[in-house]
């Protein structure tokens, strides 16, 4: 079934609103996503039919909210084909669901001596948690070098994933480069170690199919408000087995079995780290936001993606823009950084604004990766189930225009 | 947030500082040295600043960035070099002023440097005009 | 201005919906609230007019989501009377803000020999975080006891709080007993001591006028979910010095100055506890939520409720049920927990619920105070603006059938 | 959801049990004795269960808790006395099944059991019908 970008855009109503009297070219996804009318609206409802706390009442109006809410998880569950609900903890984002794995796991199991491995190409939300980490707990940080054309080194995984390696923290799709990085061989080899491998998908899940048990993944976050659903939510999935074992993150009410005076015992997974009352509103909006992917199917998403990229490529290189990253569409997503000779990001992202196009400039939260590239800055256009072809020719002739202010 | 044309915030000037800045390079010897950079896009800044009693008689700069937050550095060597610490503060605190959306002050003094009130619509390029006079304003505050 | 429940109600859309049939008698507010529309529409709006991501981006899309997103940052600040919005860090609830105290301010400051200082009254999530503090750093945690009506027994402060107390948590208002805390006798013994005090506004902060500074608190934490606004959000206040001085949170996007391989510097406050995207569109709603407050008055809600308790007291006497807490209106607030002889609070709250009477039946997130009281759980009934006399009425004859069945 | 009128729930025979608790108190001697709460509602439950071989000759209960978890926990005790494990354990499962909403099996074995059917209609209640059975299953699992 293949995706009408028209026919999705009408789902959007953020689309209806004209940027200073021009079409609305949203190009920066990679950054937040707009979100379609079935998640508004299905917030909305919940607001005005269920709103109740979860778990904690007897009254039919919590048995809604609860069911809404855990319906979620299940859907959560099922879009990156999880064993179980179970195995699904709600967070704000990934960068909480990353630092609950450094706060809880990490912690009771990283020690001096240790190593952490991440690489050349993560976003700084999987990169600070673990130089904090190591820094407190006396354990050594490497980084896995990236290619000239933003691939991972994988011919020195032998040097980087020892028997000291402890955890493997990658980003499955970059927010930089695109690059869909070969995450089940890096969870093989961390495996082979006795070691765990954290996948940050927060690129990944809004754009292609994501399955943990075929990338064997022991940790994965990924982030609602990037993937069609509400800001305020997000997802960290845990093997079972893990997560039982794991010390609780936040204390607080429901995560609780027994409290007493000086100890409490812990209610069971997920709710062990599910500490007050949780964003059930933003929950319910991600399962709506899975429900409508769903409804594309993540193929659709993916092969709309991967054409529409190679579009915007063909077309950057024509004008002469230096695009980082893989060159083959196979191998990446559909966030494009590039560099436009003699026109520096920020005023590129200005003057394409008049047009109303909106791409990001700046490091993208991986200044490791610009000094790695030769860049203090990028310009990106990232690209999302809403946008077409005549998205990218607006963005070209933006471009052009750029390039006469400096000329 | 009504926005004004492009014309307003690329002024002929400051295309002309950006293409052609003046002041860039080491200074050596120097007083001051202050590295800073705009941490949401990172652009760079070097700022050199040497002091003849309470005269500013050397600046310099080098960096990475757009061209407000180039033009702005380079407009800002040429307009306080060889005024006193006060009267570069004075300078510095007015296009702070400017930025905020207030009354500068004494526009006659400014100068050129009113070129710069474009930027005032486009509120994230603020931080960009601005990162050369807090670097200064820091500097002024190592006055040997 | 005196507030009518009534017209309040007309701006609640769930009051709308019939529960089997009957009027809805909303009775858990200190549990979650209900949402106006004014808070519903703004979250609308937010996702169909100004969704981007903020701080990060130079296009005018995200120069108005980060407008809304630092204005209500700005409101929450006036909203307590707090110096500055540099002092307000946006989180999940308060859960979470007193969970960030604890790993980042109370890690970093209380070791083995030093004292915490709880009530025997706290929310579970004002003390689990403590005990799990306290058991980390081998330091103690002590519990201020509570009266047999209810209130803190602060005749026993100087044993108390000593020079080794470097921390006293206690909650504004309880969630239980209604309680009103004399927290500015508690601020100014620790502060003589040298310590901090951090005050659960979770139940105050929607139903009474809160001033930082006439509390003296150093860390205040409150949740939206509570006061009208959207669920997924809350706030932390803390004096702007301890916020400059305290080591970060989470690690990631938003909160770094600088990031290189192995080290970074952090943002400004109160970004430095900001990492990643933020609950962007739950900021904004609890920004209406005040908004919505702001209209009533916080004087007149506060003296709507007290009005409201008075009558709810007197009813539920008269009806002997046992009330638990204070019984004076000006030492307390609208959570009324009581026991019905003979009737389990679970058979009340499943009986209540057949005539549309919504009221909580448990612990209340309070397990210590439940064995203080000498019982295994409570009904609580809890008021807000929207509640009337005959929402008290209805409650009142539902009690009473509910005592037939067991009778 | 469809609610039943509470007729349903609070049937005459639960609220016999919940009245007049059968085999209420400690069991001595005994050769199992589990502590088991409902940590949402701060139901409590204490079970003592005595056996001769594989067959459970003596089962006890103490409790605070609801009309539903004590009237369970005491038609459970009146009905699993005299089982061998492997009746008794069968016995809670199709309770547990009963309660998922499933066919329990065997209705005519259940008896007076069928009664806690209407606590299916109300989900949050389910476990309090539950914290007997599921209290049992754990103690059936420690026979000597
Ligand atoms: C007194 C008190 N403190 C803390 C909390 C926790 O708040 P939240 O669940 O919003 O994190 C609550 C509410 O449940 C409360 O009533
Ligand atoms: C690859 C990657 N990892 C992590 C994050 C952080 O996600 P969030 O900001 O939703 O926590 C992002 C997005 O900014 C990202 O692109």
């Amino acid at each position: 079934m293949s995706l009408d970008p028209e026919v999705v855009r009408k789902d959007f109503p953020i689309f209806e609103t004209r940027m200073r009297g021009k079409r609305l070219v949203y190009l920066d996804s990679a950054n937040t996503s707009q979100k379609p009318r079935q998640v508004i609206e299905r917030i909305v409802e919940f607001y005005e039919h269920e709103n109740a706390n979860i778990h904690r009442a007897v009254y039919e109006l919590a048995e809604r909210s609860t069911a809404a809410y855990e319906g979620a998880r299940a859907k959560c569950a099922h879009f990156i084909a999880a064993p179980s609900p179970r195995s699904i903890v709600f967070t704000r984002g990934t960068t909480e669901s990353i630092n609950l794995v450094r706060y809880s796991w990490a912690r009771a199991n990283v020690r001096e001596g240790d190593e952490v491995l991440v690489t050349e190409m993560e976003h700084h939300s999987n990169l600070v948690p673990w130089q904090l980490l190591t820094q407190e707990s006396g354990a050594t940080l490497r980084h896995l070098p990236v290619t000239d054309d933003g691939m991972l080194r994988m011919d020195l995984l032998g040097d980087y994933i020892t028997d000291k390696t402890k955890l493997v923290c990658v980003g499955l799709m970059s927010n930089v480069l695109g690059t869909i990085n070969p995450v089940r061989q890096l969870a093989d080899a961390i495996h082979a170690m006795g070691g765990l491998i954290l996948v940050d998908a927060a690129q990944a899940a809004p754009h292609m199919p994501v399955d943990v048990s075929e990338l064997d993944a022991d940790f994965l976050a990924f982030s609602s408000h990037k993937m069609c659903g509400p800001t305020g939510a997000g997802v960290l999935y845990g093997r079972e087995r893990l997560l039982e074992e794991m010390p609780p993150f936040h204390g607080g009410g429901e995560m609780i079995r027994e409290v007493f005076a000086d100890h409490s015992t812990w209610n069971e997974i997920p709710h062990k780290f599910e500490a007050g009352t949780m964003n059930i509103a933003q929950a319910v909006g991600l399962g709506a936001a899975v429900d409508y992917l769903h409804s594309l199917g993540m193929d659709s998403v993916r092969a709309h993606e991967m054409e529409l990229t190679a579009y915007a490529l063909e077309r950057l290189n024509a004008v002469g823009a230096e695009v980082h990253g893989p060159s083959d569409v196979d191998q990446r997503g559909g966030a494009i950084s590039f560099n436009v000779a003699d026109v520096h990001p920020h005023d590129l992202a200005t003057i394409v604004d008049q047009e109303g196009v909106c791409i990001r400039a700046g490091h993208h939260c991986a200044q490791p990766l610009m000094r790695r590239l030769g860049v203090p800055a990028t310009a990106r256009a990232s690209l999302y189930i809403y946008n077409t072809r005549e998205d990218v020719d607006v963005l070209m002739g933006a471009l052009e225009q750029a390039k006469g202010w400096f000329a | 947030m009504v926005r004004m044309s492009l014309d307003e915030l690329y002024k002929e000037v400051i295309l002309d500082h950006y293409r052609t800045p003046r002041n860039r390079g080491r200074l050596d010897p120097h007083d001051v040295k202050l590295e800073r950079n705009n941490p949401l896009c990172g652009d760079e800044l070097e700022l050199y600043l040497k002091f003849d009693g309470e005269d500013l008689v050397g600046v310099a700069f080098e960096g990475k960035g757009c061209s407000i937050s180039m033009a702005s550095a380079s407009m800002m060597t040429e307009k306080v070099k060889g005024l006193d610490v006060k009267q570069a503060r004075a300078m510095a605190e007015s296009i702070k002023r400017m930025m905020a959306g207030e009354e500068p002050g004494d526009i006659n003094e400014l100068g050129d440097l009113v070129s710069l009130k474009g930027v005032v619509k486009y509120p994230v390029r603020i931080k960009c005009a601005l990162l050369g006079w807090n670097t200064l304003l820091e500097g002024l505050d190592e006055v040997p």
